[in-house]
């Protein structure tokens, strides 16, 4: 076991910049006061800094700590997802901490610890680095949740989310435990892929990769480890729960994901995982869409159809764990790319259209709101459409994205089913039109003008529309580049 | 008769499940959190049984890390008790239901 | 000219007329809200540029059965996606039907929408890009792109400036089309996918898909979803009861556009994709189609003969009108294609046309119930001669449009089936009973509301508008072969593939290829 | 022997896990699970990971314990408040039998588990030494994680306990 | 002989002209209180017929002029119809048949023009009036003209349409607009069996290549054989559907009657004389085909006389003038089809001819009586009217004795015409169906004058029934309308001599020989094959009907003038028989109560409010509350409680393990 490089280091390097930045908004908080410029610039421009940085400098190979993580392309395009979430998020959170009288430093500081928790959960090779990134993601966000203290609805949100999640985490853990006493390593790749040390071992070591996977699953809010979604999305502050809904579901998905890549052989190949995602893809669809059709929350609207976005996913998974083809896993990255620039971009919606005192999120109070305010309008109704999958959207095209790939390996069934669900979707995700431009408005709603939230919404919306039929076009990236982008950051397993 | 691994083991998982069972039925959060910490708790049993089995400490450093996770687990959730105790005067579960549907 | 070709050019005739309207929608969004006459003259504007753009598209057009004007950029080359666009014989006057539609009814709602102008024009021209997309798309992607894209605009036409139900008729439209259209996509994506397996290309290429060879079920299974996701636009019995609620709550020109080219969009699946790509199944499947096709002409005759409103009476008329359309489509003919191919333009024509008179008097009375009105003829003669005269041309009367599509349809599916065609051929009989009906409770008569003293006869707007279209109902029953002369090449094309599976249904399902991009043609001129 | 020492530490864990999980008053079942962890503490012993004795006796069943009984004084329910919060019978044996199958389903994996190896562990095995080495050799970075968590720990008890104002 | 010099075009293009013009000055007058340029109208109105008139004269003086087997002028004005296999062309076939019509329907038709201008003298929207007028004489010029199936069809429907614009005439009376819909409903009823014949023809003709349908295609291809026995039975039958439509036979007679809504001079032009008989001209027109198809005109001939028997009875209890015409025009026209169903063609034509006189001659001087009583119908409110208005009394005697078929007055000879061939001509299909048909003929020929003669007696016989205002209004029509009455009457007078049987002058028949290129006729045809019965039945036959005819005058004379009080007793005796007979056998009501209540009732019912609202839009309703109902069901579950999250969380667990195991 030889001393730390400084390759290993470089390898970590989004990570470090992140928790320390974290570490030096606690420190600039405590020490300078609170300061509004740093409130929201400094995390900005850490993420920021960490995003480039992610982009630029592609790791050599062949480090020590790969052993821990493995900071391939495909972290690094989940790493993006995670820093691009976490900023506009940040951005968000300005106007609206203000509003709600929450604001305290610890905030964005908490954020960036979660976001590299993220990042160390996704690039995690190890089993006690896996764990130690999913508290050091988890944890935060339980105390952000709760971050509204005197509002019940945030303390019983974080006191539910915490509850499940540790003990969820406790299963994980068993889980851990239990392939780690099967096959006497805790590097994944050779705990799964080597298989246990003794046949009568290998009971063990698949209980212990179904619990993992159970960790896992309740993180990406699958049916049935989805029930705290609703309430936890409900009660966390909105911008919270934007971060909640997007970076920690790709997270999640990406740990997956890589524990999934090492399907092909040892432990997992033993396990029927094809079909178990078969399942848990239509079981989360359905139900989540059914739960959200006749939602009048808008908070909780999003919550289930975030439900139902994991079951899309999942088909993706399911299709992924059967045939294994990489190209599955670029459709998977690049849903998750729109799913995180259009769920944001919702919830920005939200927050602009809440008061102080008043949080507006029941969707009558939305009643004729895209008349008074046409550029929120426009904007909320194109983040439905694209939710609901219809294009020329991101949604849409990375549903289809994803939906090509069933049909491809033969999954038509799965995909009809899929598309019956969004069909059902579009029902609701229209609803929201409906209130917006059909329906008289029936109490006064002050949208707030943040500049920075309208930014977001701006940013969100361009992102929306270009990733659903942007062409190539000279300098611009569209489509075919992002897509690109994402085929090359499929994971390889090590 | 001997005390085999298997021994270690069964009586690490039904110490978790007895944990599990206290999380599932106790509607007392504060109990909830301890019946979470025995979990913990019966893991580490598990990691220490292997680490003998396999005669390799890394699962001893395993159970360090946990033990102190746990204790901030314990910190944080139990800050988040206390907040909401304040401002609901109860740590009864059941009434945790603002949120529902 | 050929896709390699189009690459080098700059943008083709055919991506202005898409390009224009969508200018326009973005257009709309920079006027100042308090300036309602400018939307409305912008928008007018950039919808008879388009109809100006298109007119090239006839006069140049070459008459076979090669596509013309055919553009072609790769888009997403991954996927094989393209930006390909072409006109045959088939899209042509669909095309045109579109562009000269859209200024009337942007000057038909001249008076009648005042609020939310800017957006109502928006959604209009929007519009009218989905569907003229979806008509000279040549690539099945591109085109459920458009296809989809039609669908929040008319959604938003209905549900904000409609009737009293209008939300209600608004999601039962846009939950009818989507169940279906997403089922299509499933189809299209198994298409491209076969068609990979056997050439090694992911392509969809119209041109190229065309050539794939599919087994029995296959066709089977992926005709049944597109016929689907048609048959609810059409719409097909039973499949039709979106239509009433959509018409009776959508304004003016939401009507029009609907009856006029929306609805033409699924027959136009059917001839373009449907039938062409799947010969065997379009047989297989032809007698339930047709008996279906039928059901409606008698059906939405009978329902059409008994309705107090005059906006659902002729919204089920479309029922009946279009089941000839169907009916003509599953005849496997050239007589009944030509016939079909016509009767969709006319439909688009006279139903836009009494649509349009409907508006205008609505305008007036704000009622739409036919016990409302009665003798009013000799208030507004003007108005009542224009109606007797678009009626006249719905219930088929020789000497106008409608008769040759009716009378072609006819004497093809005779041919086909002569018992449906002889059913059919009651519903000519059906449509004079409920228009004339019609007729004459609404215009004939004693004035018996005094609200109807005082009604005012067409004015100038109104005159200007309806006139082309009438003239070209009495143009289009004198002189088809101006159009069908033209039609002919591609629809014989599209009839070789049914017929060759009609000769030999045993052999091997490969068909030969269907559209010819043939180099020169089209853009010469 | 042996065996009676092991029994010995499996019956007061269990037994003073189902304290905890079934005692009305918190304060019992804190000192219920007190007494599990040090039985527990008990096995680590003889499972000769004498570091992790020491650190459970100290840290869990001594630090983690005070804490929560710290906060059970902090917020000193009234007997009828817990009585309302006793275990309700329906729930509680639903529970049981969830928590049972799951039981039954792991250790049915646990049949024909090998035993520990033979021959004797090394020299120094499981001591601080031994741990601290394996720690601060290829856990560092770990290790240096945790310390993050335990300061995120920290933030969060602050942001969330601390009075308004 | 396609002749380019031939002014065939100008026969239709002159009256679609005048109705373009007169059209575009009424929608441009449609909002002034008084009609203005009267004058102008008028003169357009008259003068687009007419120049259509002296240009059928000229092509018939050019017809004339060519041998007999060679007589007919074609003219291709465009190509209509190409799709597929039909290629349809707009061209005008001028022959002898085609020329017989069109001499009447434009001659009367121009006549009837002038006599309008009086007559609607007092009316507004004379331009519209005029418009549809010359609309119409376009139409039955295509009708007639047009050298195929497809322009026919496009006269006849362009024909319907006017009659149905015409009848609604005065459309802010709800009964007129109503009769004009009837009209049209009951022809298209008709049309139904017209296009489904012209389908069979067309697939029966396609195999042997494009075809456009002209006459001649049709008669080369059934020369050819290209139509099977049955098949072709199937297509006459289905033709002579359109035909009854057209000229009110059997059962769709109903509208004619009620299309005396409209102005007089329309019913004397539309409804008695050219209109129609357009049925009995398409007849003659396939007469090729249906010699081939006997049980066709087998069935076309029992029609006939039926029709004309019915008819006749019903006019013998009407007391509103027009009706009673009305009633016999349908009657006469099932003389016309009688003839044409024995296979005498020519003689059908010749009463199409002859009627076109004398009926129209009748409805326009009924239309003077009228005018000259400000709009008074009922018979029983005039009588004694022969010295008052003498003009209109004395042209319309001589129009009743040409009906009653009196010697030398037109309708004897061709009415004659038809008994003898329906007596003389052998029936394969019904041996003994000669012999009834006469029976049926000659009968109606009694009927016939002794209702004519009831007309005659309560209108200008007899002793004054005015109401005060018609007798004071009392005057006679002016030059305008008595012109055309006495035209009308000469020509009763004198065209039956165009006819006269060969056996009282050889060679009399010229108007038979004049159709004979065009008119195909039956196997065993009287006027060919030497009669096995000589010239003395064909003398005796003659003398019968015209006694029969004498003997209806004369009772007429005796009841309605001579004891008036007579025929109400009869009536009272009659009791049921008469109450049918005055209310028409109240065919009307059971068409109501048979077809339309029934249909109207099951569309709304059933149809729309049970399969569309109740059923498709339930289900599909039901759907959308069906998933609203999951919804629920799923969201039962969210109750807040965190430990039953936990639960559910554990099952989840459980259940992997299990499948998992």
């Amino acid at each position: 076991m030889s001393a730390i490089t400084y390759a290993d280091l470089d390898a970590l390097r989004p990570f470090l910049m992140l928790a320390g930045g974290g570490v030096l908004l606690v420190l600039a908080d405590t020490i300078l006061g609170r300061r509004r410029q740093i409130s929201w610039c400094v995390p900005t421009l850490v993420l920021l800094a960490a995003a480039i940085i992610t982009i630029v400098r592609e790791p050599e190979p062949g480090a020590v700590l790969s052993r821990l993580v493995n900071f391939d392309p495909f972290s690094r395009f989940v790493g993006l997802l995670v820093c691009a979430s976490a900023a506009l998020s940040v951005l968000l959170s300005e106007s609206y901490l203000r509003r709600t009288g929450r604001y305290r430093g610890e905030y964005h500081a908490l954020l960036l610890f979660s976001a590299s928790g993220m990042i160390l959960f996704s690039t995690a090779t190890e089993m006690l680095t896996l764990f130690l990134g999913l508290e050091l993601m988890s944890i935060p966000v339980y105390i952000l949740s709760g971050f509204h203290r005197t509002d019940v609805r945030s303390g019983e949100a974080a006191l539910k989310y915490f509850l499940l999640g540790a003990f969820s985490s406790a299963i994980l853990l068993l889980g851990i435990a239990f392939l780690y006493g099967a096959t006497g390593t805790t590097d994944l790749p050779s705990a799964l892929r080597g298989g246990p040390a003794a046949p009568a071992m290998l009971p063990l070591a698949r209980i212990g990769c179904v619990l993992l996977l159970a960790g896992f699953l309740f993180k990406i809010a699958s049916v049935p480890f989805h029930m705290w979604t609703p309430d936890v999305y409900e009660g966390a502050p909105t911008t919270v729960t934007a971060f909640m809904a997007t970076a920690v579901k790709a997270a999640a998905f990406a740990a997956l994901l890589r524990v999934l890549s090492m399907r092909d052989s040892g432990v997992l190949a033993s396990l029927p995982l094809g079909k178990l995602f078969w399942w848990l893809a239509v079981l989360t669809m359905t139900v989540g869409n059914l739960a959200a059709l006749t939602q009048s929350n808008v908070k909780r609207m999003l919550a289930y159809s975030s439900i139902a976005h994991a079951g899309y996913l999942l088909v993706g998974v399911s299709v992924y764990t059967a045939s294994g083809d990489p190209e599955t896993l670029s459709a998977i990255l690049y849903y998750l790319l729109a799913y995180t620039f259009m769920t944001i971009g919702a919830f920005a919606i939200v927050v602009a259209f809440g008061e102080r005192g008043n949080e507006h999120l029941e969707m009558g109070d939305y009643g004729g709101l895209g008349w008074r305010y046409p550029a929120a309008g426009i904007a909320m109704s194109l983040f439905m459409i694209s939710l609901s999958g219809i294009p020329p959207t991101a949604g849409f095209f990375g549903k289809y994205a994803i939906f090509r790939n069933a049909v491809g390996h033969g999954a038509t069934g799965l995909v009809v089913i899929a598309v019956l669900n969004s069909a059902l979707s579009v029902y609701y995700y229209l609803k929201m039109m409906v209130t917006l431009y059909m329906r008289p408005g029936t109490v006064r709603v002050q949208a707030s003008r943040g500049s920075l939230a309208s930014a977001v919404v701006v940013i969100c919306a361009l992102a929306v529309l270009w990733a659903g039929f942007g062409p190539d076009g000279g300098r611009i990236p569209g489509v075919p580049a992002l897509l690109h982008w994402a085929s090359a950051s499929v994971l390889v397993a090590r | 008769m001997a005390i085999t691994l298997s021994h270690y083991v069964g009586l690490a998982v039904v110490l978790f499940f007895i944990g599990t069972l206290g999380v599932l039925s106790r509607r007392n959060a504060l109990i909830v959190f301890m019946s979470i910490e025995l979990q913990l708790n019966a893991v580490n049993l598990v990691f220490a049984a292997f680490a003998r089995y396999w005669m390799r400490v890394d699962a001893h450093v395993i159970v360090f890390f946990v033990i102190a996770i746990a204790a901030v687990e314990a910190a944080v959730g139990l800050a988040i008790l206390v907040g909401i105790f304040r401002a609901r005067r109860t740590v009864d579960l059941d009434d945790m239901t603002v949120m529902n549907e | 000219m050929n896709a390699a070709g189009a690459i080098a050019t700059g943008p083709g005739l055919l991506s202005w007329i898409l390009f224009l309207p969508f200018a326009g929608s973005v257009l709309m969004l920079l006027i100042p809200k308090d300036r309602p006459a400018l939307a409305r003259t912008v928008a007018f504007v950039f919808a008879l540029g388009a109809f100006a753009m298109s007119i090239p598209l006839l006069t140049g057009f070459h008459t076979s059965a090669a596509m013309q004007f055919v553009e072609s950029r790769p888009w997403i080359p991954d996927f094989g996606i393209g930006y390909r666009l072409g006109v045959d014989g088939i899209s042509l006057f669909l095309v045109l039907l579109t562009t000269f539609l859209m200024p009337i009814v942007i000057l038909s709602s001249w008076r009648a929408v005042t609020d939310r102008v800017r957006a109502f024009h928006g959604m209009l021209l929007l519009l009218e890009v989905g569907m003229i997309g979806a008509f000279i798309a040549l690539d099945l992607f591109l085109f459920y792109i458009f296809w989809e894209l039609m669908l929040i605009p008319m959604y938003v036409l209905i549900g904000v400036w409609g009737g009293p139900r209008r939300i209600y008729a608004a999601v039962k439209f846009i939950l009818y089309t989507i169940v279906g259209s997403l089922l299509m996509l499933v189809a299209i994506l198994a298409l491209y996918f076969i068609h990979h397996a056997q050439t090694g290309v992911y392509t969809f290429d119209l041109l190229a898909l065309q050539s794939t060879v599919l087994a029995y079920r296959q066709q089977m299974w992926l005709f049944a979803a597109f016929a689907l996701a048609f048959a609810i636009k059409v719409p097909l019995w039973p499949f039709h009861t979106w239509l009433p609620d959509a018409h009776v709550e959508a304004p003016t020109a939401g009507s029009v556009i609907l009856a006029g080219v929306l609805l033409k969009l699924g027959t136009y699946g059917f001839l373009r994709f449907a039938i062409p790509f799947f010969p065997d199944a379009a047989l297989r499947f032809q007698p339930l189609l047709v008996s279906l096709a039928v059901i409606g002409i008698i059906y939405g005759a009978l329902v059409a003969m008994v309705q107090d409103d005059v906006k659902k009476l002729v919204a089920y008329s479309s029922v009946s009108h279009l089941g000839y359309v169907m009916l003509g489509l599953f005849s496997f003919n050239m007589e009944a294609f030509s016939g079909a191919l016509y009767q969709m333009l006319n439909h688009g024509l006279s139903t836009g046309a009494l649509f349009l008179l409907v508006g205008i008097i609505y305008e007036r009375r704000h009622t739409r119930m036919i016990s409302d009105f009665g003798g009013i003829a000799t208030r507004v003669p003007l108005f009542a001669a224009a109606f007797i005269l678009v009626a006249l041309s719905s219930i088929g009367l020789p000497g106008l449009n409608g008769f040759i599509g009716e009378f072609l349809v006819l004497t093809g599916a005779f041919g086909a089936h002569r018992a449906a065609a002889i059913l059919a051929c009651t519903g000519v009989v059906l449509g004079a009973a409920y228009m004339l009906w019609l007729t004459q409770r609404f215009l004939f008569g004693k004035i018996r509301h005094d609200e109807n003293r005082s009604l005012t006869d067409l004015s100038g707007r109104e005159g200007l508008l309806l006139a082309p279209i009438l003239l070209l109902i009495v143009y289009m029953g004198v002189q088809p072969r101006v159009f069908l002369d033209r039609m002919q090449p591609a629809l014989e094309a599209a009839l070789a593939r049914v017929q060759l599976a009609q000769a030999q249904p045993e052999r091997d399902p490969a068909s030969p290829p269907l559209y010819v991009a043939v180099p020169g043609e089209g853009e010469a001129r | 022997m042996n065996g009676v020492f092991f029994w010995a530490f499996a019956v007061i864990s269990v037994a003073g896990g189902l304290v905890t999980v079934t005692r009305r008053s918190p304060l019992t079942a804190a000192l219920g699970l007190a007494v599990s962890l040090i039985a527990v503490a008990g096995l680590f012993a003889m499972l000769a990971a004498h570091l992790l004795f020491i650190l459970q006796i100290l840290v869990y069943a001594g630090a983690i314990v005070v804490l929560i009984i710290f906060v059970i004084m902090l917020i000193n329910q009234q007997p009828k408040e817990l009585d309302a919060m006793r275990l309700r019978g329906r729930r509680f044996i639903a529970s049981a039998a969830i928590c049972a199958a799951g039981c039954a389903l792991t250790l049915r994996a646990l049949r024909g588990l090998p035993d520990f190896p033979p021959q004797g562990l090394p020299p120094g095995f499981g001591t601080a030494a031994d741990v601290g080495i394996v720690t601060f050799g290829a856990y560092l970075i770990p290790f240096e994680i945790l310390g993050l968590i335990l300061l995120v720990g920290i933030l969060g008890a602050v942001v969330l306990a601390k009075r308004e104002g | 002989m396609t002749s380019t010099g031939s002014l065939l075009w100008l026969i239709p293009l002159a009256p679609l002209v005048g109705a373009i013009v007169n059209g575009a000055i009424a929608l441009a007058t449609s909002h002034r209180e008084r009609a203005v340029g009267r004058g102008i109208v008028g003169a357009i109105g008259c003068l687009a017929p007419s120049i259509a008139f002296v240009a059928t004269v000229a092509s018939f003086v050019q017809l004339r002029a060519l041998p007999v087997d060679a007589r007919s002028l074609t003219q291709h004005l465009f190509s209509w119809i190409a799709a597929g296999r039909l290629h349809v062309d707009a061209g005008l076939l001028f022959d002898p048949l085609s020329c017989a019509m069109l001499l009447f329907v434009t001659g009367i038709g121009a006549l009837i023009h002038f006599y309008s201008l009086g007559y609607m003298a007092h009316e507004r929207g004379v331009a519209r009036y005029f418009a549809y007028l010359n609309l119409f004489t376009f139409a039955m010029v295509i009708l007639v003209l047009g050298d195929g199936l497809l322009p026919m069809f496009v006269g006849w429907e362009g024909v319907g349409l006017c009659s149905y614009l015409l009848i609604g005439f005065w459309f802010t009376d709800e009964e007129k607009a109503i009769a004009g819909n009837k009209a049209f409903i009951v022809n298209r009823i008709g049309d139904f069996g017209f296009l489904l014949g012209i389908f069979l023809i067309f697939w029966s003709i396609v195999p042997s290549g494009r075809t456009g349908l002209t006459y001649r295609e049709i008669a080369a291809a059934a020369a050819h054989g290209a139509f099977s026995p049955g098949l072709l039975t199937a297509a006459c039958l289905l033709l002579f559907m359109g035909a009854t439509g057209k000229s009110a036979q059997l059962p769709l007679y109903v509208w004619l009657p009620d299309a005396m809504a409209g102005p007089t001079p329309v019913s004397a032009l539309i409804h008695a004389a050219t209109m129609v008989t357009s049925g009995i001209y398409m007849v003659c027109r396939l007469s090729f085909l249906f010699v081939a198809a006997p049980v066709a005109l087998t069935v076309v001939a029992i029609v006939g006389a039926a029709t004309a028997f019915f008819a006749a009875t019903i006019g013998l209890a009407q007391n509103d003038i027009k009706k009673i015409l009305a009633y016999s025009t349908v009657s006469q026209l099932g003389y016309m089809f009688l003839g044409c169903g024995v296979g005498a063609f020519s003689a059908g034509m010749f009463h199409v001819v002859t009627h076109a006189f004398f009926k129209a001659c009748l409805f326009l001087g009924a239309g003077s009586v009228i005018h000259a009583l400000s709009g008074e119908q009922d018979i029983r409110r005039m009588g004694g009217l022969l010295k008052r208005i003498p003009v209109t009394g004395y042209t319309f005697l001589a129009a009743w004795l040409a009906i009653a078929g009196i010697v030398p007055f037109a309708g004897f000879f061709s009415k004659d015409e038809i008994l003898w061939q329906a007596f003389s001509r052998p029936n394969e299909v019904l041996p003994w169906l000669p012999r009834v048909l006469w029976a049926v003929g000659f009968v109606t020929a009694g009927i016939t004058a002794l209702y004519m003669t009831r007309l005659i007696a309560l209108v200008f016989l007899g002793k004054p029934r005015l109401t005060k205002e018609a007798e004071n209004h009392l005057h006679e029509s002016p030059a305008s309308m008595t012109v055309p009455l006495i035209v009308l009457a000469a020509g009763s007078l004198v065209v039956g001599f165009l006819g006269v049987p060969d056996f009282l002058v050889r060679g009399g028949d010229r108007f038979g020989a004049w159709l004979v290129p065009v008119l195909a006729s039956a196997a065993g045809g009287a006027a060919e094959t030497a009669a096995p019965h000589g010239a003395s039945l064909e003398w005796g036959l003659m003398l019968a009907s015209l006694g029969i005819a004498i003997a209806g005058i004369l009772a007429g004379l005796l009841l309605y003038v001579r004891f008036p009080e007579v025929p109400g007793r009869i009536a009272a005796r009659a009791g049921g028989l008469y109450r049918a007979v005055v209310n028409k056998y109240w065919v009307d009501e059971a068409y109501r109560a048979v077809v339309i209540r029934p249909i109207q009732v099951g569309a709304r019912a059933f149809l729309w409010k049970g399969i569309d609202v109740r059923g498709i839009d339930f289900i599909v309703n039901e759907l959308g509350f069906a998933s609203r109902m999951g919804s629920s069901v799923v969201r039962i579950a969210q109750t807040g409680a965190v430990q039953l999250y936990a639960a559910v969380l554990l099952i989840g667990v459980v259940v992997l393990l299990w499948v998992m195991r």
